[in-house]
């Protein structure tokens, strides 16, 4: 946290203008500075993502227990804190098993696949004024097309286990991806609309000068917190891992290291998601009194809090509703709110 | 969706424990079986516990079943099993019940050792269809006519019907702790 | 169209009311014992295993008679005993196999002596298999840390989890490996 | 299995579509035990069952020919392994019967109050795990919380918390005392808050009744049929309980309802289960109030020989009706013994429920029929 909180000092105009002077001064070509400061701004990112991944994993177990009367971790730390650590740790060191019915490369490249995307989505996240790795013009539909591309992990994870649980698991995660993603576009193009911008710094910006989207595009959000939970597989959509039913869907042959880097990518998705949120209907980094970072923080656990919440209340939809609830109710929900938002904006 | 379904009467308490209904009972049996066929000589036997009792020859078993469903209205299999009574023989156990009246009756059917065959009542009470099964399995009793006399409890592959009498367990004897020698 | 509105406005509250039960029992105490550190207080009666008991003087008082081995369901009790100069039957052995036993009670309801009682001794893992059957010293150890009377045919103790050291006789040396402590044996 | 599959086309040209098999146990999460289901799926939806039991068969009937009555006590403990109390109360009935044993009243009463908290005790598990098997974790974490306050009663007062070999022949074990019925009470006047909340978490959810409505429906001819007793039956329109059709105990001078519903579905059973429970703690209540006082275990002999015979005796159980089936032949020991396990015969029904339906239905018609493994395959 302590490095993400100096990034500004890094990123920061004063200090990026200053350092990249003394590269040129020494007699550098340009581009070792870019890529210097990019490796940095990944690092640091990725330090990020990997800290509150920790954080999220305990918070959920933790938050969990409380929410059903247990304590959730204790042992280990403070509050439990050092669980993850201590389950990472364990999980680390477990048996590699790749099943012999496995189609090999394929159930080794498989949570990969679904690991980068996570990662890289962060690119344009803005974490506060500046705080960006890249402002893309076209910010939100690269979080789109990146956050689309955990489908094909999934489908190869399933496919290649060479187990029938893990192929329809497979097979019920392709069909909900697909399906959800259509409302949750359709979300944020509401947003979009609204803010006259694809960029997420000023769909913030928008919102610093105006108000906040939630305000303006409620039934936007409650869109985008139905179809990202169902993007991010967790109850009551959980139906590709649905336990009960699946033994542990598309990821039941993993385990060890693999299993965990599925593990990650679900929590990384999990932040990636209440980012997202935080920025599009949130306010972002906006708000009085604390550093914009702080608000930015706290408004993204906003949503974590809500979407562990909804996991530990609701039992899970089964499959044909799970489609049902989806093209027939969500997205002419959306569409109608991108169709009324359209009409006032252009009024 | 289909119709609800509609709540049968309810049943009144019925412990049978006097002795005026339960002949009334074993009469009407009686009388069912004659006018079926004469030669089946049911002689229903009252019992103290509330229950009726009918031994019944093998070859009338399922003649006498589907008597006792359609014509008396013993709808409800209880359970079905067997005892071997070594030299005497298999028993097959049947516990039927009128749902709607509450008249109870156990129907027995003896079966020689030699040939433990005896026809299968699943058409008659589907829920037969796991019991018999069973017994087959421990007992051995093969139910003719029954669409899928597997075994049920033990694996497939096994020897012997473990509840018979004289059953020898003719797997290896297990490994024991040594008793500490002291 | 009313009844798809009641049923919508239905939903939404059912999820609400759940979502309200989670939150309010988010602010409730946790009902978890702390297993290791927090013990329960367990009623007198509970069935834990079989312990012998002894008199003021420290002296067993079962008679062997054997009532109890054979009215185990599941035979766990070995008893063997020979008679002395007064035709009088003294116990040797008094073993019970722990890792066989029911924990059912049949042998502390059937002693007509008072001589066997159920204790709420429960954590009996071991790290050898042979040190899960118990001889009477062992039993009669337990035995004599009860506190209390006899209710429901069971006894409340107190002090160190485990029995002692089965005691190793010049007759059976015992193996090497029983002498060491076993794991866990902390007051 | 004998659906067909209607065949499929793209641009014209038939697809080639395949049955898949798939082993559901005997190690799966939902299975509630040992049970290994052979599901013939057409994509997820079931088109064949068929169940395969005997993983924990424990030879329970053939260990009783071996053992004397009080012996056997224990052993049915172990059936239905989250119903001991009815359980032994159903030998013990059948054994006093046939013996022609005169039970005190004051037994009779503790017997009614602890097949009643046996009867609340099952269904809280029933509820946590049916819900579990929904995909919901709380309502599990919830019944289990309520569900340790019973087992906490029946440590009290017999010793164990789920083996009790609490019944005995002419009477209980161990007598109950006054303190205890006061616990019992303070529980009782809580309870309708657990219930409520449960309502609240569960119940109401319309997930939930989605899941539920019109999965696994059986109508009253299949019930009956197959055998079906208990609440599977009851939920199929046929207000059939051993209480009151049957009256064993005093079970005839306390008042309570039926729970019967009319669906036959999963969501009927659920509600008819909700319900028993609440009717189980009115009895409950009206046990502890008419507890008089007396013997808690009356005269039996000392060693207990059944006239040569057979004998039949059932009580109704949580999951439906516990028979006992024992044949002597004047010895000490059963001739033979035979158990009917109300999840064994309800277990045939699941193809039949199951049959058309998509794999996550499969899931809560398991749970909505509640079998104890132990008791199928004793």
């Amino acid at each position: 946290m302590a490095l993400a909180l100096a990034a500004p000092a890094l990123a920061g105009g004063n200090l990026y203008t200053r350092a990249q002077q003394l590269f040129l001064d020494l007699g550098l070509p340009p581009w070792i500075f870019a890529i210097l400061v990019a490796a940095v701004k990944v690092a640091l990112i990725l330090v990020f993502i990997l800290l509150n991944v920790l954080f999220l994993i305990w918070l959920e177990r933790k938050l969990g227990g409380h929410l059903q009367n247990r304590l959730g971790p204790v042992y280990t730390g403070p509050f439990g804190l050092l669980q993850t650590v201590a389950d990472a740790l364990k999980v680390l060191v477990k048996e590699d098993v790749i099943p012999a019915a496995a189609d090999r490369w394929a159930f080794i490249v498989a949570p990969f696949i679904a690991f980068v995307p996570a990662l890289m989505i962060w690119l344009v996240v803005p974490f506060g004024p500046g705080l960006q790795a890249r402002d893309l013009s076209i910010g939100v539909l690269y979080v789109a097309a990146l956050s689309g591309l955990i489908i094909p992990s999934l489908l190869t994870a399933g496919w290649s286990s060479g187990s029938k649980w893990s192929l329809l698991g497979a097979f019920r995660a392709g069909a909900q991806l697909i399906s959800y993603e259509v409302p949750l576009l359709l979300a944020q193009l509401a947003v979009v609309v609204w803010a006259g911008s694809l960029s997420l710094n000023d769909i913030v910006r928008a919102q610093q000068q105006g108000t906040w989207f939630i305000l303006l595009q409620p039934v936007g959000f409650i869109v985008y917190l139905i179809a990202a939970i169902a993007e991010l597989n967790r109850t009551p959509f959980d139906l590709p891992e649905a336990e009960s039913e699946l033994v542990a869907g598309f990821n039941t042959e993993y385990s060890g290291f693999r299993f965990a880097i599925f593990f990650l990518t679900e929590y990384a998705n999990l932040l990636t998601s209440s980012a997202i949120a935080a920025t599009l209907f949130l306010g972002g980094w906006s708000g009085p009194w604390l550093p914009p970072f702080v608000w930015f923080l706290l408004k993204t656990y906003v949503f974590v809090f809500i979407a562990m919440w909804v996991r530990f209340t609701l039992p899970r939809l089964r499959v044909d509703q799970l489609m049902n609830f989806a093209w027939k109710l969500l997205l002419p929900v959306a569409l109608l709110n991108v169709v009324v938002t359209g009409a006032i904006v252009a009024l | 969706m289909s119709r609800p379904v509609s709540l049968v009467p309810f049943v009144p308490a019925t412990r049978m424990q006097d002795a005026e209904a339960l002949a009334r009972a074993a009469r009407r049996i009686e009388e069912a079986a004659a006018r079926l066929d004469p030669k089946l000589e049911l002689q229903p036997q009252v019992r103290t516990d509330g229950w009726l009792e009918l031994s019944v020859r093998r070859e009338s078993l399922l003649e006498v079943a589907r008597m006792l469903r359609d014509r008396l209205g013993y709808d409800y299999l209880l359970l079905l099993t067997g005892v071997d009574w070594e030299d005497k023989g298999f028993q097959v156990v049947l516990h039927v019940q009128n749902l709607s009246s509450g008249e109870r009756l156990v129907v027995t059917v003896n079966i020689p050792r030699d040939d433990p065959r005896c026809p299968s009542v699943t058409s008659i009470w589907p829920t037969a269809n796991w019991h018999e099964r069973e017994a087959w399995d421990l007992l051995g009793i093969r139910f003719e006519g029954h669409p899928d006399l597997r075994r049920i409890l033990m694996k497939e592959g096994w020897i012997g019907h473990p509840l018979r009498k004289d059953y020898q367990d003719t797997r290896p004897p297990r490994e024991r702790l040594p008793r500490p020698v002291r | 169209m009313m009844a798809v509105w009641r049923q919508v406005a239905e939903g939404v509250t059912g999820v609400i009311k759940g979502h309200v039960v989670t939150l309010r029992n988010l602010f409730r105490r946790p009902v978890t014992y702390r297993y290791p550190q927090v013990r329960p207080e367990l009623p007198v009666g509970t069935r834990g295993i079989p312990v012998l008991l002894s008199d003021e003087e420290g002296k067993l008082l079962c008679t062997a008679c054997e009532v109890c081995a054979r009215e185990c369901p599941v035979q766990v009790i070995h008893i063997s005993a020979h008679r002395d100069e007064n035709k009088k039957k003294v116990l040797d052995e008094f073993d019970i196999d722990v890792s066989r036993c029911m924990f059912c009670g049949i042998c502390a309801e059937v002693c007509a002596f008072g001589a066997i009682a159920m204790s709420d001794v429960y954590e009996l893992a071991d790290f050898e298999q042979d040190r899960l059957i118990y001889n009477k010293d062992r039993l009669a150890e337990i035995g004599r840390r009860r506190r209390g009377p006899i209710i429901n045919y069971g006894i409340k103790t107190e002090g160190p989890r485990y029995g002692p050291e089965p005691a190793a006789t010049a007759a059976s040396p015992a193996p090497a490996a029983k002498t060491s402590p076993p794991e866990g044996a902390k007051p | 299995m004998d659906t067909q599959i209607e065949p499929r086309t793209a641009g014209g040209e038939e697809i080639h579509t395949e049955e898949i098999m798939v082993n559901m146990g005997p190690q799966h999460p939902s299975t509630h035990g040992v049970l290994r289901a052979v599901l013939t799926l057409d994509g997820e939806r079931i088109t064949g069952v068929d169940c395969d039991i005997g993983y924990l068969h424990r030879c329970f009937e053939k260990v009783s020919e071996k053992l004397t009555y009080p012996q056997i006590i224990p052993y049915t403990d172990r059936a239905d392994y989250l119903g001991g109390m009815t359980n032994e109360l159903a030998f013990v009935l059948t054994v006093e019967q046939a013996l022609g044993i005169e039970v005190p009243r004051r037994a009779q009463f503790i017997r009614v109050i602890m097949s009643e908290l046996q009867r609340i005790h099952s269904h809280l598990i029933w509820f946590g795990t049916f819900g579990l098997d929904l995909g919901a974790t709380t309502p599990f974490l919830y019944s289990f919380r309520d569900r340790e306050v019973i087992s906490d009663f029946f440590e009290e007062v017999s010793g164990a918390r789920m083996m009790y070999n609490y019944m005995r022949v002419g009477g209980v074990r161990n007598d109950i005392t006054a303190a205890w019925v006061e616990k019992v009470r303070e529980f009782l006047r809580r309870f309708p808050a657990y219930l409520q909340e449960y309502d609240d978490l569960l119940t109401g959810n319309p997930i939930l009744k989605a899941r539920t409505r019109g999965i696994g429906r059986i109508d009253a001819a299949t019930a009956i049929a197959y055998g079906a007793s208990g609440p599977v039956l009851r939920a199929s329109g046929v207000a059939y309980d051993l209480r009151k059709n049957d009256p064993y105990l005093v079970y005839d001078e306390l008042s309570f309802e039926v729970a019967t519903a009319t669906e036959g579905d999963v969501l009927a059973r659920y509600r008819v289960r909700l319900k028993e429970m609440r009717e189980s703690a009115r009895l409950v209540q009206q046990a502890l109030e008419g507890l008089p006082e007396g013997d808690f275990l009356g005269k039996a002999p000392r060693i207990i020989k059944l006239p040569p015979g057979h004998y039949y005796g059932h009580v109704e159980g949580p999951r439906g009706e516990v028979g006992c089936y024992i044949v002597s032949d004047g010895d000490r020991r059963p001739y033979r013994l035979h158990w009917r396990a109300p999840s064994f015969v309800h277990l045939q029904l699941l193809p039949i429920m199951a049959k058309g339906h998509f794999m996550g239905d499969m899931v809560a018609i398991i749970g909505s029929i509640d079998i104890v493994m132990g008791e199928v395959d004793r």
